[in-house]
């Protein structure tokens, strides 16, 4: 299935990407995270070490567990700061 | 986007905002605004200017759901918010949240509760040009700690 | 009269006060105001017109030491106080409170504080018009609680 | 000495008075509300019967043992409606 990623903010930043589209297995965020983070120490640092990180699946707030379906959109960014 | 929750670049005017939001409802007796406007100090340096990305689509679909769950909580008569993004300067209009209710007690803690939300939930960020160059503002545990207090 | 409270016939513009609280002051992050408007219904009657009645030279007294008292309270970078007097119809503004500080916190407790106090310390007195004729508005005991909660 | 009174609101429209400049023997609030409730039966009811009455000295809130002086503002008033 295919997943269109959004990283946004400092992430964005550190990934030198704001958006991909990925052919995947993976059932669930967590999954994805472990195939993105398994890309290397750049990804592996600003996603999986990063204990701030937060994610949404259709624009709705999501955490590991969360599964995936074909042509969901997953974002990933750092705590909120606006206001 | 709702009638009632706005992403946008330009600024808003108070007073506009206001009557729009009071127009032909005479059962209003109080109207709480809150306006964040930009610093030109933070932790201690010169903000020169401060540029806000935000995640469209979700963005405004967060801000529906802290405005409904605002009117579910409280007896609110009509509520307001607008968020600016993109570049601003120092002394700058963020954010309006305004809320309208019979009496003051509703449109106050709505208003407040509105804002702790949207600070801890809402996808926005900020980067501030400094002079020791850009950074990300960092999100704040006092935000956190504001937000927990409504949790049910 | 202090600047920063008045008493007055005159209807206010809240953009325009808004402005001359935040003039020049860069430090404020954060402004809450509340506007009280007449409802066209109090307490199950219609209300055609209020007159709005205060005790000059004592009233300007009271908000002062109020306005004064959250500066104590509170790190307020200014705050407003504009209470209207003489008749007023409904839907019309009778009282701004409005408060700027750093962060909202401050601003937030600071305007509610003011307006409890002013509810229950500052000399005015409502007369609203009904259908059944004129009728002087009794204090409220939510106004005496909200109040109270602000003992130390 | 001489004392200045002033009625607002409700208490005004009972009363039928704004204003009185009174000569007065009376040290204290009460004891010059003592001296007005002896002028009948209207002005007992709405001053020393009034569970809710309110008094201020020269501008300030007041209780009836508070001091008078010479040329003091007195004034009575029914709880404050504002806001």
């Amino acid at each position: 299935m295919n997943v269109n990623i959004l990283y946004f903010a400092s992430l964005r930043e550190q990934l030198g990407t704001a958006q991909e589209t990925l052919t995947t297995e993976a059932a669930t965020v967590g999954a994805l995270l472990e195939e993105l983070c398994s890309r290397g120490p750049q990804w592996q640092q600003a996603l999986c070490d990063n204990p701030h990180l937060q994610m949404a699946v259709d624009q709705t707030v999501a955490h590991r567990d969360t599964s995936l379906r074909d042509g969901a959109e997953v974002a990933f960014f750092p705590p909120v700061t606006g206001g | 986007m709702s009638e009632w929750v706005r992403v946008q670049t330009e600024d808003f005017d108070l007073s506009t905002e206001v009557a729009r939001l009071r127009a032909g409802r005479a059962d209003i007796g109080a109207v709480v605004t809150f306006v964040g406007t930009v610093r030109d100090i933070n932790q201690g340096d010169t903000v020169a200017t401060l540029e806000l990305e935000h995640y469209p689509g979700m963005t405004e679909k967060a801000l529906n759901e802290i405005r409904d769950e605002a009117h579910r909580r409280w007896h609110l008569e009509n509520s307001l918010i607008i968020h600016r993004v993109g570049p601003l300067q120092p002394q700058d209009q963020i954010v309006l949240v305004a809320t309208a209710s019979r009496h003051r007690q509703d449109a106050f803690e709505a208003a407040q509760f509105i804002m702790d939300y949207l600070k801890t939930r809402a996808p926005f960020w900020k980067k501030e040009q400094t002079p020791d160059g850009p950074r990300w503002v960092d999100a704040r545990d006092s935000d956190r700690a504001a937000a927990e207090r409504w949790s049910q």
